[in-house]
């Protein structure tokens, strides 16, 4: 049905996709599997007529198709729900699902009354809970995604891309989600599905791609494939499965305790949050996506202001008026999302490293460049980071690179406390292990380490003690025997009675 | 002065620029005095002023403005030489006496008085002056003013009568917009170009000019001129103190026209005729008046030891500001003496 | 209605609304004050603003410019922008005057000539912004300095004339187009109809008419992002050269329209409605790119055109009460700009308003998923 | 954990221009430099004559008084913002300076704490409306600039007054060995500073981190506000001192003098690599910008066409190097 045969791009000096291929047969669901920077999301990008191959060829149908635009794919019957959406916040919803495709009455004005009729149809179908007429900035991240998916099927596809679509879904709607996709794999539509949640490919895929540093290194169908092959062939090794450490739960009380926030709220997702952290723990923040973690970890940043509640800092009540005088009173700050909120892409490598030490101390002083540069070259020694030259910009990094640059700049100023908001959103199994060994290392040396992650495992895994957040309060704390991982799913989703019980 | 039957007058005077233009802020000065000397002739005159920041839109709406608001005179330095047709008619309608003064209103569908510098003079002068010191067949620059405008055209016709009657030679040439900085930076860019030349004729903004050389370090030219500033005035004085360095030539461009329009239109006001024959020769049919500069030397008259209003040279251009030009106007009286019956 | 008001709150063009509306209600006020001064306080005098003259002189003089600013707002909304569009107006009067003059052709000739060039340099201004991906603040402003050259080679000093049968039904009110004193008496309330205002209502219907098309929605996906635009299949060239093609318009019209009030030409006049017409689109609530409305453009050109007027009657109401206070252009200038300055300020807001929408569409999001959770 | 991403082309038989294309993006301070010699070469074959120790002199003295703004709006640029009150600023204490100094010397000190200060406050101003209220930079800049040129009216009522002081003038005019201007020394002393600003201090780091990418500044732990308020100030500042540079050069100043150095500014520190979109740029580029800036009205004088044609070329020329240098990312890649 789609074949991409031999496909080479290059940004500049980065090579994004090397003689990379894939095939698709008609009303299968195909898993393109690869980790962070590997070349998944340009070859979905190919398809969507967004980026121009330097080479290779495309063939649809066994014929060869060119595909130079969004106007071509949609022609050749492709729709694409892409990872980083392609919705226009100041439309409303109505206008996103149709745009393109604009439903026009003879005289050529657009039909509102028939767009709207149609637009609510699919809607229903996808258990979205949103008026056509919303504007799209307004709505959850969550619903965005699904309009993302939704916009893509409403066009009718002969061939689906799914561009890491379930990462900010909730478990509902990526239910909704895989019943619309068995759906249309009766209607006999080819899908293309990426993603890094394994468990999702053995679930919804038929066969699948594996790519590794741009190149596709093997396909089949999914039922020949483990778990442990599929991470083989995407990192080309085997994983070692380490142990979680558990620390002591009961000599908790005579540690030092470094931050305490006493019953924050921050409107409107934080209700009422209490927790605390000591010297040298690693303190895990679990639950679904949207539970007010950002919102906690960043009121102890001070990026974020809690309408009622305190913090306590080192022993002293604090209210830092902005993440300036948090870092000064010595925290660090590490965030998953990194092209927003954490790495200066055009800046260089170099740069990128020092931007901790760069905010902290006095703006005018002399600052030696030899001092900058030893300072980013021990860090990418010492974290084991990938780079071309020092000079290079943040960009020509892959993902999961550019994350460990972003973790490198902080311990290097090794902070009192560190504060990590899903680190390893979307980073691959490989650079997740060692941003993990980085971490414990660290606590192990004093640091102070508060992490919320979306991923189960790894936040077992990662952390001496969980808080479950749900619905803007602390569901569950979970250390030692109960930090399981029925626990913790079970606080997840709110069942509170049953930990209580356990407890 | 000042008595009580003084009669109330209202005068609206509508400028197309007057910011960062210091003729125009002294043509307004003129006018404004014009008008508190008014009340020797019995009128209280109340003065506004309406710049249209060289917007024709703004202008016509200023204009429209005033005549609603039952303004006695209006005298108007217009944006563009046409365009206001329509709206003077409806002034002479609501029987306002509308005066354009300064730059021409060149229509000839309606029937206005244009009271205006000879400018042509200004550039004949110049280039005759040239001639004389430089000799047949010089070679000089060119700084014009602001191409397109009208003035500046009348000005080249008079600079090119006189080069072409001392077969002068034009080597390089530019404009200066009226802007005192462009008019250095023309300069200083020609001189930069290397090329050589023996004198420079330059449409006022002289100073600036020949501040370029000063820049630059070279050498002062064989000859510069028209210049009408305080700046230009005293500079030149000093240049050529002890002996004669670059000759040169000072003219008026009086400022005061505006407020010599003023006196034209009280004389109407009063309801007097006009004499035959006043309008410029050629421009009869858009009523041209052209007044003639009063204030001319040269560094010939500053050795004859001429005297104007009564002083020596030397005590007339310190009389003036850096930035200011040399300014008269006619009173009523005068006015009425000379284009009156 | 409070529902209804609400949403209109929320909208781009609300503070170049409110502004306007604000500077109307103080122009109306202030001249009638004066023209009481002078003539003595009659219901006439007091509603001086709204006298057929009046109306008709501010409505003539300035739809040049309104039409300009509505151009700008529209290339505002796909994300460009032109500071050559006032060279491009004086462009458009120097060829209605001088073609026919030149080649000896009929008036309209010349008029169609106009309208093609319009076309042509904005087609240009595309090109460079659109096509070639040229910051458009500096490739437009180095258009400027094109089109100025060429509006001197074409034209060297203003001159030329209109002739009257043109610019007489332009310049006069509806009930004078239909006859004046002869025209039956009981219609003379058209004359408070000015044409120019006509003239406007016509460009914006066939604006309302364009944009009710799948256009009316691509231009905002466009201005929004290109890239998500083009991913559904769009192309922001082709969107982008339209828009400037209806600037293009728009320039045209309103370079007509100045040609009519002028009734004569002047290659060098209006290169400041560049600036003046990007200013105005912002405080009438346009963003940079996919924010705003051509209302946006309406108001804000009528804001900026209004205070003109407002400043005007202020300065001579001032003279009026202080007698001897005489005026000074600096002044003028001065208070029309602190009071530019301040609309700018109001726009934030409008930006508040947004912010608020977005909390309150937060809000409503999260009560349903409380609900939808249970 | 093998990574390929990096590895660089090797075979560089790729068609010309792209490459050129390449080298001009990456390398854009050398790039002015080159197009600033071709003009001069261009100017010289037209105009032999035109390469004398006088032109020589002007170019350098007339570079230095432009790339002082020019620094300002680097540094704004950089930030994410844009300046065009530097023109305007510059105007007002250029006018200032001849106002106060009136040709007599010693006024120096004075002049200069006034208008710093009045640079400083502008340049606050600005970043106040730009940045913490969040108004759009252009537009804001320029309507803050519209007051300061009606200030510049209402202290001098239009009257051209005053002179800068003799001494001030020839610090800046006067010639070493008859070729270079006094005013070397200024730009001796102000683009150290400028260059110690942006690459051997923290201030200049986190200027280019803000420009990248604000919120990952902020939560980075730099001051965003204060940084970009900053940059604003800067430029205020070094806008000011370049105004009372302009009017010992200029002797004279009215109202407006330096209006167009706004733009001409902005286009030279473009064309010396600065982006609109903040977060990358350099100094040496903006001198280099001004440079060419310079050196094309040379070229233009030289070839002595008529104003309007000039017009024409002038514009033809920017379009020019703007296509060389400042185009936007395709949307398709
Ligand atoms: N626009 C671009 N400019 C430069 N380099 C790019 C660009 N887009 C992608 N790359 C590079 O190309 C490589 C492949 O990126 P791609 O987005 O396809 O990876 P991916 O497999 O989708 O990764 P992820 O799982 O993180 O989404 C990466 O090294 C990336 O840095
Ligand atoms: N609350 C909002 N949230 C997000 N975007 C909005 C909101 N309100 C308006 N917009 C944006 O502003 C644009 C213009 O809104 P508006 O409804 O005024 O447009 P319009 O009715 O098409 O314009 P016109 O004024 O010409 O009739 C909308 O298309 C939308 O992109
Ligand atoms: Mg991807
Ligand atoms: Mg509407």
């Amino acid at each position: 049905m789609l074949e991409m045969k031999g496909i080479d791009k290059r940004f500049g000096a980065v090579v994004a996709l090397n003689k990379a291929s894939l095939t698709v047969k008609e009303g299968e669901v195909m898993a393109l599997a690869g980790s962070n920077g590997s070349g998944k999301s340009t070859m979905v990008k190919v398809l969507a007529g967004l980026v121009a191959p330097n080479a290779g060829e495309i063939l649809i149908d066994g014929e060869k198709k060119i595909i130079h635009s969004g106007t071509d794919s949609t022609r050749e019957g492709i729709a694409t729900a892409f990872q980083d959406l392609s919705l226009i916040p100041t439309m409303s919803v109505k206008d996103n699902i149709l745009l393109g495709c604009e439903i026009v009455t003879k005289s050529g004005m657009v039909d509102e009354k028939e767009s709207r009729r149609l637009v609510q149809e699919l809607l229903d179908r996808f258990h979205i809970d949103c008026d056509p007429d919303d504007y799209v900035q307004t709505l959850m991240p969550s619903t965005q995604s699904m309009l993302e998916v939704a916009k893509a099927v409403f066009r009718k596809p002969k061939i689906l891309l799914l561009d890491e679509v379930t990462a900010s879904l909730h478990y509902d709607e990526i239910a909704t989600l895989f019943d619309i996709m068995r759906e249309l794999k009766n209607e006999g539509v080819s899908m293309v599905y990426v993603t890094h949640r394994m468990n999702e490919i053995f679930e919804i895929c038929d066969s699948i791609t594996i790519m590794r540093s741009s190149e596709t290194v093997t396909s089949g169908p999914v039922s020949d494939f483990t778990l442990d092959d599929i991470i083989f062939y995407m990192t080309g090794a085997r994983p070692k499965h380490s142990e979680a450490k558990t620390a002591a739960a009961e000599d908790q009380d005579d540690r030092e305790v470094v931050v305490e926030v006493k019953n924050i709220s921050v409107y409107p997702k934080v209700k009422d949050i209490s927790m605390k952290a000591y010297k040298g723990e690693i303190v895990g923040i679990g639950g679904l996506e949207g539970q007010g973690q950002p919102e906690v970890i960043r009121s102890i940043l001070g990026a974020v202001r809690p309408q009622s509640g305190s913090i306590c800092y080192m022993g002293k009540d604090v209210r830092f008026k902005d993440p300036a005088a948090g870092v000064k009173a010595g925290i660090g700050f590490i965030s998953g999302d990194r092209s927003k909120e954490a790495v200066f892409d055009i800046r260089t490598i170099t740069e990128n490293i020092f931007a901790g030490n760069s905010a902290k101390e006095s703006l005018f002083a002399y600052l030696s460049a030899k001092k900058v540069r030893k300072f980013s070259e021990d860090a990418v020694k010492k974290y084991n980071i990938k780079i071309g030259k020092l000079k290079d910009p943040a960009s020509s990094l892959s993902g999961g690179n550019q994350q460990k640059l972003v973790v490198a700049r902080w311990i290097a100023m090794n902070p009192n406390l560190l504060l990590l908001d899903d680190p390893t959103k979307g980073v691959d199994i490989h650079s997740r292990q060692e941003i993990h060994d980085i971490l414990r290392e660290c606590a192990a040396n004093g640091m102070t380490v508060i992490i919320a992650a979306s991923d189960t495992d790894e936040l077992l895994n990662i952390s001496d003690r969980v808080y479950v957040f749900y619905e803007g309060k602390v569901a569950a704390e979970l250390s030692g025997e109960f930090k399981t991982s029925e626990h913790l799913v079970s606080a997840m989703m709110g069942v509170k009675e049953k930990v209580q019980e356990a407890e | 002065a000042g008595d009580a039957a003084a009669k109330p007058l209202k005068l609206a005077s509508h400028n197309a620029v007057v910011e960062g233009n210091p003729y125009r802020v002294r043509y307004e000065l003129d006018m404004q005095e014009a008008a508190a000397d008014a009340i020797n002739y019995g009128y209280e005159v109340s003065y506004n002023s309406f710049v249209a920041n060289w917007d024709q839109s703004t202008e016509t709406q200023q204009l429209q403005n005033s005549i609603n608001e039952g303004y006695d005179i209006i005298v108007n330095d217009p944006v563009a030489t046409t365009g206001l047709d329509p709206i003077i008619e409806a002034a002479q309608d609501a029987g306002i006496i509308y005066i354009n003064a300064d730059c021409a209103y060149m229509s000839t569908d309606v029937n206005v008085l244009n009271i205006l510098t000879d400018q042509e003079y200004l550039g004949y002068k110049t280039g005759l002056y040239a001639g004389e010191v430089l000799g047949e067949g010089a070679k000089v620059v060119m700084i014009a003013a602001l191409e397109g405008n009208q003035a500046n055209t009348d000005r080249q016709r008079g600079f090119e009568k006189a080069m072409a009657e001392y077969n002068m030679e034009v080597v390089a040439s530019g404009n200066h917009d009226w802007d005192t900085t462009k008019s250095q930076q023309t300069m200083a860019e020609i001189l930069n170009s290397g090329v050589e030349f023996d004198g420079v004729l330059v449409s006022q903004c002289a100073e600036n000019a020949f501040e370029a050389f000063d820049a630059a370090g070279v050498a002062y030219p064989g000859f510069i001129g028209f210049g009408d500033t305080g700046a230009y005035m005293q500079k030149m004085l000093e240049v050529n103190k002890d002996q004669v360095v670059t000759p040169y030539i000072v003219l008026s461009n009086p400022p005061g026209v505006g407020a010599t329009a003023f006196n034209f239109a009280l004389n109407l006001y009063e309801g007097k005729e006009l004499k035959e024959g006043i309008f410029a020769e050629g421009f009869e049919d858009t009523h041209q008046i052209w007044i003639k500069s009063k204030v001319c030397y040269t560094d010939k008259d500053v050795a004859a030891g001429t005297q104007i209003d009564g002083m020596s040279i030397e005590e007339y251009a310190n009389s003036y500001e850096a930035g200011d030009s040399i300014s008269f106007w006619l009173t009523k009286d005068e006015v009425a003496e000379q284009y009156f019956k | 209605m409070k529902e209804s008001f609400a949403r209109f709150r929320r909208k781009p063009a609300f503070t170049g609304c409110m502004l306007f509306l604000v500077v109307l209600i103080l122009n109306i006020g202030i001249q009638g004050w004066s023209t009481c001064l002078s003539n003595g306080v009659s219901v006439g005098n007091i509603l001086s603003f709204f006298q057929p003259s009046a109306l008709k002189s501010i409505f003539m003089t300035n739809l040049p410019f309104i039409l300009v600013t509505v151009g700008q707002a529209l290339l505002l909304l796909v994300g460009q922008m032109d500071v050559s569009i006032g060279v491009q107006i004086a462009l458009v009067n120097v060829i209605c005057i001088m073609v026919p003059q030149e080649w000896g052709v009929p008036v309209w000739v010349g008029w169609i000539i106009a309208m093609l060039a319009a076309f042509g340099i904005s087609a240009l201004c595309g090109a460079c912004c659109a096509v070639l991906r040229l910051p458009a603040l500096l490739a437009s402003y180095a258009l400027t300095y094109l089109v100025n050259g060429i509006n001197v080679l074409i034209m060297n000093v203003p001159q030329g004339s209109v002739p009257k049968a043109y610019w007489k039904p332009y310049q006069s009110t509806l009930f004078g187009l239909i006859g004046g004193k002869d025209a039956p008496q009981f219609l003379k309330f058209l004359d408070y109809i000015p044409v120019p205002a006509l003239v406007l209502a016509a460009v914006l219907l066939i604006w309302y008419f364009i944009s009710r098309r799948p256009f009316g929605k691509h231009i905002y996906a466009v201005g929004t992002s290109q890239r998500n635009a083009f991913a559904a299949g769009i192309s922001p060239v082709k969107v982008q050269m339209k828009a400037f093609l209806i600037k293009g318009f728009f320039v045209g019209v309103a370079g007509i329209c100045l040609t009519l009030m002028s009734a004569s030409g002047n290659p060098l006049q209006c290169e400041e409605y560049g600036i003046k017409s990007l200013s105005a689109a912002i405080i009438g609530g346009m963003g940079w790119g996919g924010w705003g409305s051509i209302s946006c453009g309406v108001f804000g050109g009528g804001f900026l055109v209004l205070i003109q007027n407002t400043v005007y009657y202020f300065f001579t109401l001032l003279s009026k009460i202080f007698v001897g206070f005489s005026v000074t252009s600096y002044w003028q200038n001065f208070v029309s700009d602190i009071i530019i300055f301040g609309g700018l300020l109001m726009t934030i807001v409008t930006a508040k308003e947004q912010r608020k929408t977005l909390q309150q569409g937060l809000k409503a999001q999260f009560r349903r998923g409380e609900k939808y959770a249970k | 954990m093998p990574s390929k991403n990096m590895t660089f082309e090797p075979n560089a038989n790729k068609d010309f221009f792209s490459k050129l294309n390449l080298f001009v993006q990456t390398h854009t301070a050398l790039m002015a430099v080159i197009i600033a010699a071709i003009l001069y070469i261009i100017t010289i074959i037209i105009n032999p004559k035109g390469m004398n120790t006088v032109a020589i002199g002007n170019i350098i003295l007339l570079t230095v008084i432009l790339s002082i703004p020019a620094a300002g709006q680097t540094m704004v640029l950089i930030s994410g913002g844009m300046d065009f009150s530097v023109g305007a600023i510059m105007s007002a204490t250029a006018v200032l300076t001849t106002y106060t100094m009136k040709g007599e010397n010693g006024h120096f000190l004075t002049v200069l704490i006034i208008s710093l200060a009045i640079g400083a406050f502008v340049g606050f101003l600005n970043g106040v409306c730009c940045v913490k209220i969040g108004l759009p930079a252009m537009i804001v800049t320029m309507a803050i600039s519209n007051i300061v040129t009606r200030m510049q009216y209402i202290l001098t009522q239009g009257v051209l007054s005053g002179k800068a002081s003799p001494l001030f003038s020839s610090t800046v005019k006067f010639k070493l060995f008859g070729v270079v201007p006094h005013i070397v020394v200024y730009a001796l002393i102000i683009w150290p500073i400028v260059f110690y600003l942006l690459k051997r201090s923290r201030f200049g780091k986190q200027l280019y981190m803000v420009g990248n990418n604000a919120n990952a500044a902020r939560l980075n732990g730099v001051r965003v506000t204060k940084i970009q308020v900053l940059s604003y100030v800067f430029s205020g500042m070094l806008a000011a001192f370049a105004g009372m540079l302009g009017a010992a050069y200029m002797s004279t100043a009215r109202c407006q003098i330096f209006d167009d150095y706004a733009y001409q500014s902005l286009i030279a520190v473009i064309i010396g690599g600065t982006t609109f979109a903040g977060g990358s740029g350099s100094y040496e580029g903006s001198i280099a910008g001004s440079l060419v800036m310079i050196l094309l009205s040379n070229l233009l004088t030289t070839l002595n066409p008529t104003q309007p044609v000039r017009n024409v070329l002038n514009a033809a020329i920017l379009i020019l190097l703007l296509v060389l240098y400042n185009r936007g990312k395709a949307v398709r890649q």
